[in-house]
């Protein structure tokens, strides 16, 4: 680990994303201490002050704070983030790992419903999950999870298929080895690596598309923070003020490129093969 | 004339047909190619002038009289328009094999009796003055020719057979626009404007920039916009702010279980501080609201009961009186707008205040309006807390309507229910004497607001801006009428 | 000696195409035969070399015989069982008793794991909990010549020598009675390739094992076996004693590859070889008649049509070949 | 060849049925009748029972399904029973302008991204190298309604270079190419960052490779190396992510019809579903579905001709 | 004595690595007389590779070079600007790598391929085409004109391998340079290949620098053999000398560990103790003492250089000095 974080840190652009991501992490969880003001509580005569110092990034139109809102919007980034990721993960891994290993009907099966997944705009699905359960954070979970399982399925089942082929994983077979533990022993590790990092780099993805969601006033509830409200806010004011957008604009950004850069440098410092998979 | 006007409207057009009108977006392009016997005057007031008619007058309380002006003809060859044609346009709405959806806009209408080519009386079951404002110059009062409506079987979609306004439908672009070109066979001479154009824009804060772009030439703006827009506004523009009609209001279902205890509901109506949301969701330039019915109309009361201002002394006392033990959690379904989330927010910090802890529940709007209908499931039983917006036609009647018991899971998602204000619904809509109506409105609003399932927010407000090259004419409540702008 | 393993006209194919593919492009026989018509014995102790240029068939021989491959014809005997109708447990049982030296020494290590617990993983994959493992490990370390720190490598922190030795250390693990190594020297310096074979030797001198061995490299198979055999396009051209074929090699191809062979004396000249034309035919157009005529130097028309008869000779010397060379 | 496209038109079939089928009933499930919020408030019991039976969604939901699939083979989406308008020209009227949209930005951002790309690939770990790779991250994630918004204000409202809103007019097509400059640019920009980062990345590879130290061992010029040479190699992938893209596209496409008030397909989507207009929703989703369909198909095809060794396989 | 078409003079390459510099060849000196051609042998790792990347200047990014020329043609091609090293590439120096299948682009056409080396001659497409036909002949491929059509991946390992070959030879260079052309081929098909380049090489006078870990391969071939270990030349001169006549102690060892020089069958085969150096940290002095059962005292301090052991052969041993 400390080897890879010195390894991380003579990439510069991999350095800024180690950087940037830190300080996500770290401003998120650690909000309640470092925001200066209660993120929900409303101070109406102080709305749409620009920048200043009590307010760091202005005040939205309830005279939120909205430095303090930004930062614990980054937990909901990161819930998002991690529960969408992660969820779609072990369903990628489990329907790739059948896929890749299973009998060519399953695989195949399997192949339509992910095909069918993606060729479904999100959109669209996102509109029908909101109008079915109305829109909370459990919902944008749920949609951006369902049309990412397609993805990493995709790669866990390529990646199987190629580990499948290695002369290591025959030589375990020859030696007698059952297949759950060809799978879980051999197959699995080898495979984690690689989609980790494919995941890394999906969570700017996903953080974005919270956004967009909660643009079309599909996201989370209010008053909870997100960039994305904070961005919805915004565009409602642009003729008022540009700070609100700025606001939200600025930490997905930030958050984008650390995690993309942090992502491309472990990918590229782990596993250059993986290029491919993308 | 003047060369092209492109003006925006929020919703593109549905119908064609008057019976079929979606409301207000239909009617700024019907308005342009049919003709009424009155049409809405433009300006401050409520009121009316001839359009179609070259006389009209309530003769009884019961029938108006009406004479057409001579040679008014419709296009494609359909002639001349007649009685007949009146008769056939206004008796067709309320049709119950046409199944209008406005046909309650002309309430209780009889029949029209043809009394000559050019004469006619129209004839109400009982008094209807409704009619001379929501009825005559608005979306039922257009004039069809009967001849072209039977030429194509009644079936008037998108395109129409026959008109008589100052312009003609030249070309519809679904999504795009609608383009009109003056109608050169108008009896009222020459239309304004040789080409006008009516862009739908769904966002607000879209067709402003559109119009700061020059893509348009008159728009609703919204009203986080006005400050702004007044202290610095685009160069060669005006803007002008109207009151609107529609009422926002925060309602509560008196038949839910919690919600089923009047003094939460009383605290929770002192408890919202309506102030705040006009600054917060109206940057201003609303007011808040007495009830349901706007100023400017009949039965407009000047104050509420309860003041616009929290009072959180109250509400608390009377969540004391309540006796709920623990904490009081509600929630609060509201359609996901901006504006909307924002009074939503503000709703629940002034409720937090006193104690009560609000839930918002966002909705889209298939989902939303669709919550207090009682024939789709159950959940119009779990409604606690609703913010909602309806819109208004220049009558108090049009306003009353949805809260009498009948509507009672329908549009009544309050489900609030009080004999003394059915009753006076009633006898509201046919009565003659406008005082005693006034009156009758105002109490009406009064029982509403007693039950403690109602807090009115506001009637909004309509800013508008438009090019100064273009002479515009609004109703009253902002709202544009088309064929009254001209070129400077 | 007595026969370990037994294999009776074995055929291995392979689908090249789909049914629906070859149901649109009207081919009859969608498949290959990677091995076709092979016959062989190996005795308790014996080293048994099989070479053949590369794609000839000879892991897919390997891997059939390992079980890994289902043979679509024929016979596989280990110790007079027949492999090719075992139940699974069976299987098991059977696996325990051969075991796999791989071509790709590297690629055949599970990449996460390390040394020590790649090479006991045998006894884990067979529930056998009476050893310590640790121990074992350092004792099969010990035995193929590597260092015990070792065994907290991991495969690509492994030279290609070492990799190698840690393939031997696990074939010998459960002590199996037959190990198949496949191109055990292929990639390696000479010096390191010696090294391998000496310990192969050893332990087969020492654990009385048998030894399948597959190469293309003539030049070990000479020091090494006892028996060879030729494997052209899937088929055995040549097998016998190894002394023999070295001697007197019968089958043109044989011969071919014997004088391919270059050694480091400059002197031995280019001239004096035969050379074969042509490249490898591809196994799905197979040529008529004797399947080496396309490129054999002493063809005639009768090889073009014809399949050849099988010979033998001395009792051990087979071969299928129309014209045998250096018969007496 | 064959092969491959009966393949795919099986697959396609396949794919398209069981996504219709599957968005026909979540569809249904929501909460939301459409003939109450067509009629609105003035819709009587009768009304709506009237259109609840000519939009036949009295019947169970099986036999609606079935009745769907019959019309489809029909060539048949059903009527709008607001606009009494069939579905199929409800639809395929707003098709072209989505789809020159899409088109637009797509190709916009491969001219820029991909040679951006190939640019920083040579010029690995130089400062530009860096420059680039931290704008075009940036672009990725740019929300597209935040840059739909600011192209607006900056390049309508201010600049006033291009028109704000709609989609030109009929038959002009300068006055279209220049409404679609900046709705294309807000969708289009976060693309030049991800297909630039892509064709770095497999560029990067490719340039690895023997066959191009061999090219370069002819002394091929580093142009024709790169983009002869490697760039047919190192697009492949970027080929198969746009053609995948397109659910993406679309979706980004809702935004941008939003903010530009552009006529299209995302908005129909919206609007129908919220207004629960089945026949206009299923319409809309077997379009764009067929659109995945059809352009995973082309890019399968685009690979094909760039690559022998597919080509041989399809 | 005929002059050299290259001169290489103290040649040290490096690589950085994440251990710390890697010294890949050292104070390297090589002479291509020409006409001639010259083996390189050596264990894999050695630096073969790297000596000739560094001499077509396709070295990777980590690498660098502290010291040397290569001289060739009487140019320092270390020194010259990119445009005129291109110029020089695939017109007078031409090179075949180790793998085919890797070494074509493979969805390009041969002929594109084969034509696009040429784009320098100002002549027509049509004279470009049929001169690639013509060399496609000349190394033995059947039906020249269609296979101009087919893609790489088409074509078996050997064909790829002799269109490599055309490819070299069509510019007329007057170094040839092949980096193990043959280790990926069959047997059968390395003797054909071989012989090929052999009677090619004869036709067109050109001189070749040929690589490979494979002794036979190197005394087939060529008149001179370098053998290189760990990043230096232990020893060189005429294929004669040194196959017969080894010097130095890993080349002697090296010949016999051969067990195609092994007559008779013996069950152990003989190996040389001990492991290669690690290139990083290296100590100073032979760089074969830890392996050799000859080494002295001075063989841990002073590092032996190139000295003439006899007319043309060179040995870097400091048993072979005294
Ligand atoms: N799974 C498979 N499906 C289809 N064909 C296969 C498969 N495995 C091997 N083949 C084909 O069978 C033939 C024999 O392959 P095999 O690997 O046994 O050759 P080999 O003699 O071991 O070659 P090498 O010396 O290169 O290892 C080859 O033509 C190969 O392409
Ligand atoms: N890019 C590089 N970075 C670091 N070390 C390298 C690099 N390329 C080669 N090396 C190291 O340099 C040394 C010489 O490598 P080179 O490829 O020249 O050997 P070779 O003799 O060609 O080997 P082979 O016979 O295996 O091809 C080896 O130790 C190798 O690990
Ligand atoms: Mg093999
Ligand atoms: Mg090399």
């Amino acid at each position: 680990m400390k080897a890879l974080i010195k390894r991380i840190s003579s990439d510069p652009l991999g350095l800024l994303g180690l950087c940037l991501v830190t300080l996500m992490v770290v401003s998120a969880l650690g909000a309640s201490i470092f925001a200066p003001y209660d993120p929900i509580q409303l101070n109406i005569m102080d709305r749409l002050q620009g920048p200043s110092a009590n307010h760091l990034l202005g005040t939205d139109q309830l005279g939120r704070d909205l430095f303090s809102r930004v930062l614990f919007g980054g937990q909901v980034a990161l819930k998002v983030a991690f529960l969408t990721i992660g969820s779609a993960l072990i369903i990628g891994v489990v329907l790739g790992m059948i896929a890749g290993y299973g009998p060519t009907w399953l695989d195949n099966s399997i192949m339509l419903l992910f095909d069918t997944i993606r060729s479904v705009p999100t959109i669209m699905l996102a509109l029908a999950a909101v109008a079915m359960v109305g829109p909370s954070i459990t919902t944008v979970i749920f949609v951006i999870a369902v049309s990412s399982i397609p993805n990493y399925g995709r790669v866990v089942r390529t990646q199987t298929l190629t580990i499948k082929s290695k002369d290591f994983v025959k030589a375990e077979m020859l030696m007698g080895a059952s297949l759950l533990r060809i799978l879980s022993i051999h197959v699995l590790p080898n495979i984690l690596g690689p989609l980790l990092i494919l995941a890394s780099m999906d969570i700017p993805t996903v953080i974005a598309l919270e956004a967009g969601l909660s643009f079309l006033g599909m996201g989370v509830k209010p008053p909870t923070p997100s960039w994305g409200s904070i961005l919805n806010d915004g565009f409602a004011l642009i003729r008022n003020t540009p700070w609100p957008i700025i606001a939200g604009s600025i930490p997905l950004v930030l958050a984008t490129l650390g995690f993309t850069f942090l992502g491309e440098s472990l990918r590229d410092l782990l596993d250059p093969k993986l290029r491919k998979l993308l | 004339a003047g060369d092209v006007l492109k003006v925006r409207a929020y919703s593109d057009l549905k119908s064609l047909d008057p019976a079929y009108s979606g409301g207000v977006f239909d009617e700024e392009i019907q308005g342009l190619i049919y003709s009424k016997l009155i049409q809405y005057k433009p300006g401050r007031e409520w009121g009316y002038s001839l359009d179609a008619a070259e006389s009209i007058q309530q003769t009884t309380p019961t029938t108006i009289d009406f004479k057409l002006k001579e040679g008014i003809m419709f296009t494609n060859g359909f002639g001349e328009m007649t009685a007949e044609d009146v008769k056939y346009s206004f008796e067709r709405i309320v049709d119950s094999e046409v199944k209008s959806t406005n046909s309650p806009d002309w309430g209780p209408l009889k029949e029209v009796v043809v009394n000559s080519k050019y004469e006619g009386t129209i004839v109400f079951n009982e008094p209807y003055p409704p009619a001379w404002n929501i009825a005559l110059p608005y979306i039922v009062g257009n004039i069809i020719s009967k001849k072209a409506w039977e030429s194509v079987d009644g079936k008037v979609g998108t395109t129409t057979p026959s008109v008589s306004g100052p312009y003609l439908i030249k070309e519809w672009q679904p999504k795009q626009k609608t383009i009109f070109v003056s109608n050169p066979d108008w009896h009222g001479g020459e239309a304004p404007f040789n080409e006008l154009q009516i862009i739908p824009i769904d966002d607000e804060s879209t067709a402003q920039l559109a119009f700061e772009a020059g893509d348009i030439d008159y728009t609703r703006v919204p009203v986080s916009s006005v400050s702004n827009l007044k202290a610095s506004p685009p160069a060669n523009s005006i803007i002008e702010e109207y009151p609107s009609l529609y009422y926002v209001w925060v309602g509560m279902n008196v038949e839910n279980e919690l919600l089923s205890n009047q003094n939460l509901r009383k605290a929770i109506q002192h408890a919202i501080d309506v102030p705040s949301i006009m600054q917060a969701s109206y940057f201003g330039a609303a007011v808040p609201s007495t009830g349901i019915i706007a100023p400017g109309l009949v039965g407009h009361r000047d104050e509420s009961l309860v003041a616009p201002e929290a009072n959180v002394a109250r509400a608390k006392e009377y969540l004391a009186a309540a006796g709920l033990s623990g904490d009081v959690r509600v929630t609060l379904d509201i359609l996901n707008k901006a504006a909307n989330v924002t009074t939503a927010q503000v709703i629940q910090a002034n409720l937090a205040q006193v104690g009560i802890t609000l839930e918002i529940n966002l909705h889209e709007s298939g989902a939303f309006w669709s919550l207090g209908d009682h024939t789709a499931g159950d959940r119009y039983k779990d409604i606690q807390l609703i913010l909602n917006r309806y819109s208004m036609a220049p009558d108090p009647s049009y306003a009353t309507g949805w809260f009498v018991t009948s509507q009672k899971g329908v549009w009544n998602w309050e489900r609030f229910s009080d004999a003394a204000f059915d009753t006076l619904e009633v006898a509201a809509k046919s009565e003659v004497d406008n005082t005693k109506r006034d009156q009758m409105y105002q109490r009406m609003q009064d029982i509403m607001e007693n039950s403690g399932a109602y807090r009115f927010i506001t009637h909004e407000a309509t800013p508008v801006i438009y090019s100064n090259s273009v002479n515009p004419g609004f109703r009253p409540d902002g709202l544009p009428l088309f064929r009254y702008f001209s070129s400077n | 000696m007595s026969k370990l393993l037994s294999i009776k006209n074995l055929r291995v194919r392979f689908r090249i195409k789909s049914p629906l593919q070859a149901m649109l492009q009207k081919i009859d026989d969608p498949y290959i035969d990677a091995v076709r018509q092979v016959s062989l014995d190996i005795k308790q102790g014996e080293t048994f070399t099989l070479v053949g240029e590369s794609g000839s068939g000879k892991t897919t021989l390997a891997l059939a015989v390992a079980g890994l491959l289902n043979a679509t014809e024929g016979q596989i005997k280990f110790m007079n069982e027949d492999v090719t109708s075992m139940t699974s447990s069976q299987i098991m049982a059977y696996r325990k008793k051969i075991s796999f030296i791989w071509q790709n020494s590297i690629g055949s290590l599970s990449p996460r794991m390390s040394v020590g617990s790649l090479i006991t993983e045998g006894y884990k994959i067979h529930n056998l909990k009476d050893r310590d493992l640790k121990m074992e490990a350092d004792r099969l370390l010990k035995l193929v010549g590597l260092p015990a720190h070792i065994s907290g490598r991991y495969a690509h922190q492994l030279s290609g020598g070492q990799a190698r030795r840690v393939g031997v250390a696990r074939a010998i693990a459960l002590k199996p009675k037959l190990i198949i190594a496949d191109e055990p020297t292929a990639g390696l310096d000479v010096s390191v390739q010696g090294e391998i074979l000496n310990l192969l030797n050893k332990l087969k001198d020492d654990l009385g094992v048998s030894l399948f061995v597959i190469t293309h490299n003539l030049n070990i198979v000479r020091h090494i076996s006892d028996k060879t055999a030729v494997m052209y396009l899937g088929r055995f051209v040549e097998q016998g004693q190894t002394d023999d074929i070295f001697a007197k090699p019968k089958h043109p191809y044989t011969l071919a590859l014997l004088s391919a062979n270059l050694t480091p004396y400059p002197e031995a000249s280019l001239k004096n070889r035969i050379e074969l034309k042509g490249e490898v035919p591809s196994l799905m157009d197979r040529p008529n008649g004797c399947e080496f005529h396309t490129r054999c130097p002493f063809s005639s028309e009768h090889c073009d049509n014809e399949f050849p008869p099988m010979h033998v000779f001395d009792g051990e010397q087979i071969l299928t070949c129309h014209y045998p060379l250096n018969q007496n | 060849m064959l092969l491959y496209f009966v393949k795919r038109i099986f697959l396609g079939i396949l794919i398209i049925s069981v996504a219709v089928t599957l968005m026909f009933c979540m569809i249904h499930l929501v909460p939301g009748d459409p003939a109450r919020i067509m009629l609105g408030p003035r819709g009587t019991t009768e009304m709506i029972a009237d259109i609840t039976m000519r939009m036949g969604l009295d019947q169970p939901l099986v036999i609606q399904l079935m009745k769907f699939f019959g019309n489809i083979l029909q060539g048949d989406l059903g009527m709008d029973v607001i606009s009494s308008r069939p579905v199929t020209a409800i639809v395929f009227g707003q098709l072209p302008y989505t789809l020159w949209l899409i088109f637009s930005a797509i190709f916009g951002a491969m001219l820029i991204g991909i040679p951006l790309g190939c640019y920083s690939a040579l010029h690995r770990n130089t400062l530009a190298d860096r420059v680039t790779g931290v704008i075009s991250v940036a672009c990725i994630t740019a929300p597209s309604f935040v840059v739909a918004l600011y192209s607006l204000l900056i390049f309508a409202v201010t600049l006033k270079w291009f028109p704000a809103i709609g989609a030109g007019d009929k038959g002009d097509l300068f006055d279209q190419a220049t409404h679609l400059v900046l709705p294309a640019f807000a969708i289009g920009i976060s693309w030049v960052g991800y297909l630039s980062r892509l064709v770095r990345a497999s560029m990067l590879e490719v340039l690895g490779e023997n066959h191009i130290r061999t090219a370069r061992a002819y002394g091929l010029t580093e142009s024709t190396v790169v983009y002869r040479y490697a760039l047919k190699i190192a697009i492949l992938p970027t080929v198969t992510v746009i053609g995948v893209g397109m659910g993406f596209l679309i979706s980004a496409a809702v935004f941008t019809e939003i903010v530009f008030a552009r006529p299209g397909l995302g908005k129909l989507i919206i609007e129908s579903i919220t207004s629960r207009n089945y026949p206009v929703v299923m319409g809309s989703v077997l379009v764009s579905t067929v659109l995945f369909v059809i352009s995973t198909t082309i890019s399968d095809l685009v690979n094909a001709w760039l690559d022998p060794r597919i080509r041989a396989n399809l | 004595m005929s002059e050299n078409v290259l001169r290489i003079r103290d040649l040290s390459v490096n690589y950085q690595t994440d251990r710390g510099v890697l010294e890949a060849i050292r104070h390297v000196n090589l002479d291509i007389p020409k006409g001639s051609i010259v083996g390189v042998v050596g264990e894999s790792g050695c630096g073969k590779s790297t000596l000739i990347t560094s001499i077509i200047r396709q070295l990777d990014d980590n690498a660098d070079i502290p010291n040397g020329s290569i001289e060739f043609e009487k140019q320092d091609l270390l020194k010259l600007s990119l445009d005129k090293m291109r110029n020089i590439s695939g017109t007078k120096l031409s090179i075949i790598f180790q793998d085919p299948m890797s070494t074509l682009n493979p969805v390009l056409s041969i002929g594109r391929q084969m034509i696009d080396i040429q784009y320098r001659d100002k002549i027509s497409k049509k004279r470009k085409k049929q001169r690639s036909i013509d060399m496609l002949t000349k190394v033995g491929i059947p039906d020249p004109r269609n296979q101009l059509n087919q893609y790489p991946y088409e074509l078996s390992g050997g064909m790829q391998q002799r269109v490599s070959i055309a490819m070299a030879l069509q510019a007329g260079p007057s170094l040839l340079i092949a980096d193990e052309p043959t280790t990926a081929l069959d047997t059968t098909l390395e003797v054909q290949i071989l012989k090929l380049l052999k009677e090619l090489q004869e036709e067109m006078g050109c001189s070749i620098l040929f690589v490979s870990h494979h002794l036979g391969v190197i005394a087939e071939l060529c008149d001179h053999v370098v053998v290189m270990y760990a990043g230096e030349i232990v020893e060189q001169g005429s294929t004669y000398e040194i196959f017969n006549n080894p010097a130095h102690p890993y080349t002697v060892k090296l010949l016999e560990c051969d067990p195609a020089s092994i007559s008779k069958k013996q069950n152990l085969l003989p190996t040389i103790p001990g492991e290669i150096p690690d290139l990083i940290n290296l100590s100073g002095g032979c760089i074969f003492k830890n392996r050799c059962d000859q080494s002295i005292e001075r063989c841990d301090k002073v590092t032996p250089i190139l000295n003439k052991f006899d007319t043309h052969h060179f040995v870097s041993c400091h048993l072979i000095e005294s």
